[in-house]
């Protein structure tokens, strides 16, 4: 409806919002921009193996074993982070958020099946899981995707049943259905918003946690294409090399610490935004 | 006694506290006299509480400040200390030892995990350092001290096990462990049932006077204020407008803030020799000055030749509480049982009763907020069960419902506009855009506010006003009926006067009917036609407002109405003495509780069998 | 209580079935463990291949399998690996004590860390140290566990020589995967108690326990985190869960000889009998916490104790 | 002898005596403990259960052959003193070195000879792998007591040298019988130098010198071995002095520098028998036209991935073996690095610039990951486009390679412990075998077959070598190097020798 408030943009003041969009910002600018910014990354020269980064100027951050220059590395490296990380979450806010909601609100036997669905997939151990799977399908990005929407849309179901069982109960769902709202109306106006502001915490944790689970499977082995360069792929190939070209790991270690950290900000900052009370500053 | 005669054992000297930049209290200076009550008297935001925290220097841990003034304390001879030079180690000696506070929420007050016994102990133990076996015995006497029967039980027994009453009194046993020299009672009685109030103050009063403690006791109730207080303390936006002897306040109020409160309350019996409601003026303070607003007013506007317009006939209601291992009920709450009444047009029938007695039940299922029902509910001649879906969705538009706590009924994340809008959207009574817009803007007029207010959201109101606007939300539809489900128990005395204006100048502009549903006897009398009394489910006593409250046959009835303090001090009253607990309503699912047939006494005047 | 114990019993075992056959069909099609076993043979025929799985009882019948593997868990005699023919009794009498006592230190240095540090800045609440103690707890949230276990190796073990870089002897083994499980938990833990805490430091009994005179310290440990307790409970549960089955990773960094290791190599060697109980085992142990956890409500609360 | 092996009636008992003589000659001094850390646990220390190199590095130790093949390459006398081939190599008779025992004290004699073999190709060998390697024995005949026939269904070449190692290792009859064979598989007794001590799955197994052995006796007093995967955790183990040696494939390309910049580490490297190869799906696709292999070969500069890439630890090869396997031509050259040439052969077969071709490789190989990307990179400067698809090892190599469903080229690393090419080119080249999906030619499994029953070596060596030529010429794969067998090493170990095939008998090491 049209009552919107009128921006409160005061909000924006906040340190939360300045360093984490500075963070996340630049970071991302960087992956999004890389191919206008940076040399192509799968240039190989092999005359210019394990250049120190900041002594050439046309490899600021060094290069790596093959001589690819480790800036155009990380930068586009963010693809298939940035990729991994929002997909899944996205893929399992979506299933996750519906099945709590279905569990929470209609209860009875859907909340049943849904709620032993999950017990079932939380006992399923998930690295575990992450090589019995990727030894059937085998590494790619999408089964990565996959893989971790399958593992995850359990903690959104989770939290938004337990919001809807005490949404459903208070007074202003109840006025709503007093007046004559329809279920449908209900879940999407009243109650999906005043769950947001967990599940969108929840969220940037998770987006900054899969990113990392995405480096850990590289780690085991289970990655996909090691030309095309992930965070991640980059940590794993870089930490035989710790000890004498410190560079090739820290870089994107780096780059996933600024995307972690500025999205973790970043969600602390929304859930403030989302509550027009302001009241819930935690 | 002469109080002249006694040095004050807490003397508040010019106190302002503050919270960051804003100061909520400013220069406040009273003294508190052994062996007295000293009430504090103040609507929501007067700073009242924060006065009392600050006197115990809990209000440092929500981070408040001290810019300027005293707090002296003195136990025995002389000056006494300042408190608020105090650090905290000094303080938590005397926190629960010199000092003690009670708290409004009975419910929340006590510590969920431990036991009765650990929690009282913690403080014996703590200030009297005794050993524990030592503290049982004496914890147990003090439970014996607040009347509370089977003490030695219940020392091993959680606080969730009991009533809002009991807990309250645990607390004041907790309070009166180390024989404070002066106890802070910060509205201990609001959340509690008229008739358990009447006890716990009786207690207190009682167990002042054996102790000779002095008291200060924070209210916004002034009948409670008439019943308890000595010397009174009127508190308005974080000052002190006056002060003085509980009698002189009450017979020459000065200040005019004074007079519109005391004006504002609800008195019982005032409706004496009145067969409708009245709309009295409102008195309100006006840039200092006190002004009558509106007209004065017999509300003749229920309309008894026409078929009624709702007919409850029959209704029982019941919840399975407890099951056995197999999953068969084994309790069921009897919640209601075989109530039958009928409002109708432009008529206000109210329902009363204490907490448990299912009134809200009613209510609900009338709206259809709630199922499994016996009974048939008729609405304009025609039975809910034989309606099509398409009926029941009409009926939820002429059927309007009012919550107790307007800011929980308001979804915080949408603006009062969308809320308000609903209705009309929900209904497709309006177009979507100006048309549903500028209705908004009407309805937020018609409730006394202003139509630019739409595109704010709800915690940017105050109480008053959130309740406004669900009153608002609740018209859009243009209902016939109203469900005010204890729509004005929430509100500061001045707000729920300005309300039951409202209310009833709705009901005369749009022949509005109300299911009035209240514990306040005082505003009940006021604003209703007939009134209905509940008890476990039942109806004990039914009628015109005059025959219940004037000829009161039920002794129920009675007793309901002689638990409620009189805002009068010299009116006050050895009361009907009450024991124990109300009862519950949950049974074997095998006994059911007895029914009570009504019986007519006189035309239209129904009491139930005797069984109280 | 007792009701909902029994229930909850119910849907745990059945929860444990539907994983049993879960994995039981999952490990069967990650690949031909006999072709596995014969990788490295220059000429093998089919009747070679049938040989050795006959030998491995993989001619049988799905279902008897099935039903073979679910005795065995029951009987807690899990047959031999295919790698080598060891029993996997064996394999798990070792690896379980050691995932088991590596979690616990995990779990232990997280809420350790995470508890005094959660209530402090639940306590000071906007202030400072509450900024700053959730800034720190971000940056344990930051690194990939392997990583930051390579760093600690490379500064405690190859440059000061202080601790052993792998392996399970002793206390100092376990100091630094602890340390690496607990910072990344510790990110979350720290969060979860500040919100609880600053929900419970809002209550009315809090304030109630301060004007009995309590010190601070009574105030936050005793009446504070005793109702904390319940959802910090759960959520600990729920992460000992997500912990046994993420260990895999810091396992394999310091070559710890656990329940992750066991499970990778038996992917890698398509090792049905060990796989399939490694996961059973870690899957019952979830669901066991979970239950634990539920009863543990009880201890907790007696609100639910009592009912 | 020379450096191929003989088949000829060799008596090399002067050798043997050699070797008793030093021993007797040198008192045992036993003393340290060598810990070694080796990357996987074979879960089995029973010689029939496993093919893992990493079973052999530590049953070197604990178990003998009837012949021993050391460092240097050499086939010698073991618990075998002499043997004469007989009946066009259709039998063999085996004279025992006597007095030698097991270290359960059981005397070793024919009786044990014969357990082992109708124990290996009988049931309990039926159950294990190893079986199919020996299958070419009939069976065993004693003698006598220190004398053993060993009757043949058909001449094997390899024979003698696969009685040096693995599945050929001699068990006690008595030891077995009496505890079993699943107490043996963990509690293994042999007559080696080092006997068994303690074993913990996947922690370590633990050896000491065992006084009672039958040559020249070990210098240390016990022998740890390590199980550790993860190559960076074994360097920093090597590192802080955890481990004294760690063994390959363990140690990355990536860490030599790190081993080889700390003052207190050797690295020491051997040609080894590992050799690395991109395979071609020779059936479909691009990759079918002959022209176009060559052209990918010349394409990429395999000279500077080795130097490069490789840190020089590797060798360049022209055919799919290296430099000591039998069947190996040094005058053999590679087709040289000429990218214009490729192009030219790409036009020529009609493939545009920009065709795609998918390299499927193991998923737990970094080194070839990068080399991989490089060859990847060479590509794509005669316009191809290259995808590198990593698969789970062994899903690669037991369902895409053996179903032919890789993309045109795959990765293909071997390295047969025997070090004769037979073992590598006709598992590759011929028709219908498990490693060769896609190629099928009459003429190269003619020449594979005919080479298999020759008892003369140079002829033998001949045939080989033409294989390894008509394979080049209708390239069937892009060699690309033969890898050195990498050992980290602290400096106080001493006399190690590094063996190219990781079966390394510790007797002569020595600790400070």
């Amino acid at each position: 409806m049209a009552f919107a408030a009128p921006p409160r943009l005061h909000r924006f003041a906040s340190l939360e919002f300045v360093l984490g969009f500075l963070l996340l910002g630049g970071v991302v600018f960087c992956v999004v921009f890389s191919a206008w910014l940076f040399a192509p990354p799968g240039q190989i020269s092999l005359s210019s193996r394990l250049v120190m980064p900041f002594q050439d100027a046309a490899h600021l951050f060094g290069t790596d074993a093959l001589g690819r220059d480790v800036l155009a590395r990380v930068a586009v490296g963010g693809w298939v982070s940035l990729k991994v990380g929002f997909f899944s979450v996205i893929g399992s806010v979506v299933f996750g958020v519906v099945m709590g909601l279905v569990s929470g609100y209609y209860r009875g036997i859907w909340d049943v099946i849904v709620m032993r669905c999950a017990d079932i997939q939380l006992a399923l151990p998930f690295i575990l899981l992450a090589i019995t799977f990727v030894a059937i399908l085998g590494g790619s990005l999408t089964n990565t995707i996959i893989l971790l929407i399958v593992s995850q849309w359990v903690q959104y179901a989770r939290l938004v049943r337990g919001s809807v069982l005490t949404l459903r109960e208070r007074e202003f769902i109840l006025s709503a259905r007093a007046i004559g709202v329809k279920n449908g109306a209900i879940i999407l106006r009243h109650i999906l918003p005043n769950l947001m502001g967990p599940v969108v915490v929840l969220m940037t944790l998770n987006v900054a946690n899969n990113i990392l689970l995405e480096s850990s499977l590289t780690f085991l082995g289970l990655g996909v294409d090691p030309t095309i360069p992930s965070w991640g792929g980059m940590l794993a190939e870089g930490r035989t090399y710790l000890q004498t070209a410190w560079w090739i790991s820290v870089f994107p270690g780096l780059a996933i610490l600024c995307t972690v950290l500025g999205l973790n900000l970043l969600g602390d900052w929304l859930r403030d935004l989302l509550d027009p009370t302001g009241r819930t500053n935690r | 006694m002469n109080k002249q005669e006694l040095l004050p054992i807490l003397r508040i000297d010019e106190l302002s506290v503050s919270f960051g930049t804003a100061s909520v209290v400013k220069g406040l200076s009273f003294d508190v006299f052994p062996g007295r009550t000293t009430a504090v008297v103040g609507e929501s935001g007067s700073g009242k509480s924060v006065m009392s925290m600050s006197i115990m220097r809990l209000a440092d841990m929500t981070g408040a400040s001290f810019p300027s003034g005293r707090i002296l304390f003195s136990s025995g001879a002389g000056e006494g200390i300042d408190l608020l030079k105090c650090d905290q180690e000094a303080m938590r000696r005397i926190r629960g030892k010199e000092i003690a506070m009670i708290f409004q929420e009975p419910m929340t007050s006590l510590n969920p995990v431990f036991t009765i016994g650990d929690q009282l102990c913690e403080v014996l133990i703590l200030h009297e350092k005794r050993s524990r076996a030592d503290a049982m015995v004496e914890a147990e006497r003090l439970l014996a001290l607040v009347r509370l029967p089977d003490a030695r039980a219940l020392l091993a027994r959680y606080p969730h096990q009991l009533s809002g009453g009991m807990r309250q009194r645990v607390m004041i046993a907790m309070a009166l462990a180390c024989r404070p020299k002066l106890l802070i009672a910060d509205e201990p009685t609001t959340a509690l049932d008229v008739t358990v109030q009447a006890e716990i103050l009786n207690i207190m009063k009682d167990l002042q006077a054996e102790l000779g403690m002095a008291m200060i006791f924070i209210t916004h109730d002034m009948g409670v204020v008439a019943e308890m207080a000595d010397d009174v303390v009127v508190m308005w936006q974080g000052e002190k407008v006056e002060a003085g002897p509980v009698e002189e306040i009450f017979t020459c109020p000065k200040h005019p803030y004074t007079r519109m409160l005391l004006s504002a309350v609800p008195k019982l019996g005032a409706m004496q020799g009145f067969t409708h409601p009245r709309r009295t003026p409102l008195t309100v303070l006006r840039n200092g000055e006190l002004v009558q607003e509106g007209d004065d007013r017999q509300q003749d506007t229920a309309d008894y030749t026409v078929p009624p317009l709702l007919r409850v006939e029959d209704l029982s209601i019941q919840f399975d509480v407890k099951k056995s291992f197999w999953g068969r009920t084994t309790h069921r709450n009897f919640a209601v049982s075989q109530v039958g009444f009928e409002i109708y047009p432009g008529e206000t029938l109210a329902l009363v009763g204490e907490s448990g007695s299912g009134k809200s039940t009613i209510g609900r299922t009338i709206q259809q907020l709630q199922e499994s029902a016996n009974g048939e509910v008729w609405f304009d001649g025609k039975p809910m069960s034989k309606m099509k879906l398409a009926e029941r969705q009409r009926l939820r538009r002429e059927v309007q419902y009012i919550f107790q706590d307007p800011f929980a009924s308001l979804d915080p994340r949408r603006t009062v506009g969308d809320s308000i809008a609903e209705p009309i959207l929900t209904h497709g009574l309006l177009d979507r855009g100006t048309p549903t817009r500028r209705r908004v803007g009407e309805l937020l007029e018609r409730v006394g506010l202003s139509a630019d207010m739409a595109s704010r959201y709800p915690h940017e109101f105050s109480g008053g006003q959130r309740q406004r606007v669900c009153i608002a939300r609740a018209l859009a539809s243009r209902p016939r009926l109203i469900i005010a489900d204890e729509a004005l128990s929430a509100l500061d005395v001045s707000v729920q006067a300005q309300v039951i204006n409202l209310f009833m100048d709705l009901q005369r502009e749009e022949g509005l009917a109300y299911l009035f549903i209240s514990h306040d006897m005082a505003v009940v009398e006021k604003m209703s036609h007939r009134v209905a009394v509940l008890y476990l489910g039942q109806i004990m006593e039914i009628g015109k407002r005059a025959d219940v409250f004037e000829r009161t046959a039920h002794p129920y009835t009675q007793r309901l109405l002689s638990a409620v303090p009189l805002a009068d001090p010299s009116a006050r009253r050895q009361r009907v003495a009450l024991t124990g607990e109300i009862p519950s309503s949950i049974h074997p699912v095998g006994a059911p509780p007895a029914l009570n047939p009504l019986r007519e006494i006189a035309s239209g005047h129904f009491i139930a069998q005797e069984r109280v | 209580m007792t009701g909902f114990i029994v229930k909850r019993f119910a849907q745990a075992i059945f929860v444990v079935i539907a994983v049993s056959l879960i994995v039981a069909v999952a490990i069967r099609m990650t690949g031909d463990p006999a072709l596995m076993i014969a990788q490295g043979a220059t000429n093998i025929t089919q009747a070679d291949l049938d040989r050795i799985r006959e030998g491995l009882g993989l001619n049988q019948p799905f279902l008897v399998q099935y039903l073979d593997s679910l005795r065995g868990l029951v009987t807690w005699d899990l047959g031999n690996s295919f790698v080598g023919g060891t029993p996997v009794n064996l394999l798990v009498d070792k690896a379980l004590p050691a995932t088991l006592s590596l979690a616990f230190a995990s779990m232990f240095v997280s809420i350790a860390v995470s508890i005094p540090l959660g209530i402090r800045a639940a306590v000071a609440r906007g202030r400072g140290s509450d900024q700053l103690i959730r800034i720190f707890s971000l940056l344990g949230l930051s690194f990939p566990n392997f990583w930051l276990a390579t760093m600690l190796v490379l500064l405690f073990s190859i440059t000061l020589k202080w601790l052993p870089p792998s392996g399970m002897s002793g206390f100092a083994s376990f100091i630094m995967p602890a340390v690496t499980m607990g910072v990344i938990l510790t990110a979350t833990n720290v969060r979860l108690v500040r919100t609880t805490m600053l929900d419970t430091l809002n209550s009315q009994y809090i304030m109630v326990a301060r004007a009995k005179g309590l010190s601070e310290r009574k105030v936050l440990y005793k009446h504070a985190l005793r109702n904390c307790a319940i959802p910090l409970i759960t959520y600990f549960g729920l992460q000992f869960g997500g912990l046994l089955g993420g260990i895999v990773v810091i396992e394999r960094v310091f070559n710890w000889p656990g329940m992750g290791t066991l499970a990778f190599d038996a992917v890698a060697a398509r090792d049905y009998p060990v796989l399939q109980s490694v996961i059973m085992i870690l899957a019952l142990l979830i669901v066991g916490i979970n239950l634990l956890v539920d009863i543990a409500y009880g201890i907790v609360d007696p609100r639910i104790r009592t009912k | 002898m020379s450096s191929t092996m003989s088949f000829k009636t060799v008596t090399v008992s002067a050798l043997g005596l050699l070797l008793v003589s030093g021993a007797l000659a040198s008192p045992v001094f036993a003393d340290g403990t060598l810990t070694v850390s080796s990357p996987q646990d074979p879960g089995s220390w029973d010689p029939v259960d496993t093919f893992l190199v990493n079973w052999a590095s530590v049953g070197t130790n604990l178990f003998d052959g009837l012949t021993y093949r050391g460092p240097d390459m050499k086939l010698v006398p073991a618990l075998a003193t002499s043997w004469n081939v007989l009946d066009d190599g259709m039998r063999i008779r085996f004279k025992l070195r006597e007095g030698v025992t097991f270290h359960d004290g059981e005397p070793f004699n024919a009786e044990a000879v014969k357990f082992t073999f109708d124990r290996l190709l009988g049931e309990e060998g039926a159950k294990g792998p190893q079986q199919s390697n020996y299958t070419a024995i009939e069976n065993v005949e004693i003698i006598d007591d220190n004398t053993v026939d060993f009757h043949l269904k058909a001449p094997d070449p390899v024979l003698l040298t696969k009685l040096a190692g693995y599945g050929a290792m001699i068990v006690p009859p008595q030891y077995i019988k009496e505890h079993g064979e699943t107490y043996f598989n963990t509690h293994p007794v042999g007559t080696g130098p080092f006997q068994f001590v303690s074993y913990e799955p996947k922690v370590d197994i633990k050896l000491k010198a065992y006084d009672g052995f039958w040559g020249d006796g070990p210098k240390l007093s016990e022998l740890d071995y390590r199980f550790i995967s993860e190559p960076s955790t074994a360097v920093a183990e090597l590192q802080s002095g955890g481990v004294d040696i760690v063994i390959p494939p363990t140690i990355p390309i990536a860490m030599i520098p790190t081993i080889e910049d700390d003052d207190n580490l050797d690295l020491i490297t051997t040609s080894g028998p590992t050799v690395y190869a991109l395979r071609f799906n020779t059936a479909d696709g691009i990759t079918a036209d002959e022209r176009v292999r060559k052209a990918l070969i010349m394409a990429v500069d395999r000279k500077s991935i080795v130097d490069g890439i490789l840190g020089g630890q590797a060798q360049v090869i022209a055919s799919f073996q290296g430099e000591r396997s039998f069947g190996f031509d040094p005058e053999m050259q590679p087709l040289p690095y000429d990218p214009d040439k490729a192009k030219q052969l790409l036009e020529e077969a009609g493939v545009k610039p920009g065709a795609q071709v998918q390299i499927d490789i193991r998923g737990n190989d970094a080194t070839f990951a990068e080399v991989t990307q490089a060859v990847a990179a060479y590509l794509s400067m005669v316009g191809i486009t290259a995808s590198i698809h990593p698969v789970e090892t062994n899903t690669l190599l037991n369902d895409i390679i053996p179903q032919g469903k890789t993309g045109a080229m795959f990765q293909q690393s071997w390295g047969g412990w025997t070090f004769d090419f037979d073992n590598t080119a006709y598992a590759m080249y011929h028709s219908g075998q498990k490693w060769n999906p896609y190629d099928s030619d009459p003429k190269m499994d003619e020449l594979l077959e005919s080479q298999r029953s020759l008892t003369d070596p140079k002829e033998r060596e001949r045939i080989l070598q033409q294989i390894a030529h008509y394979a080049a010429d209708r390239a069937l794969e892009l060699p690309l190097y033969s890898l050195n067998a990498i050992y980290g090493v602290n400096k106080r170990v001493k006399h190690f020798v590094p063996a190219p095939d990781n079966r390394m008998r510790l007797n002569d090491v020595e600790v400070e």
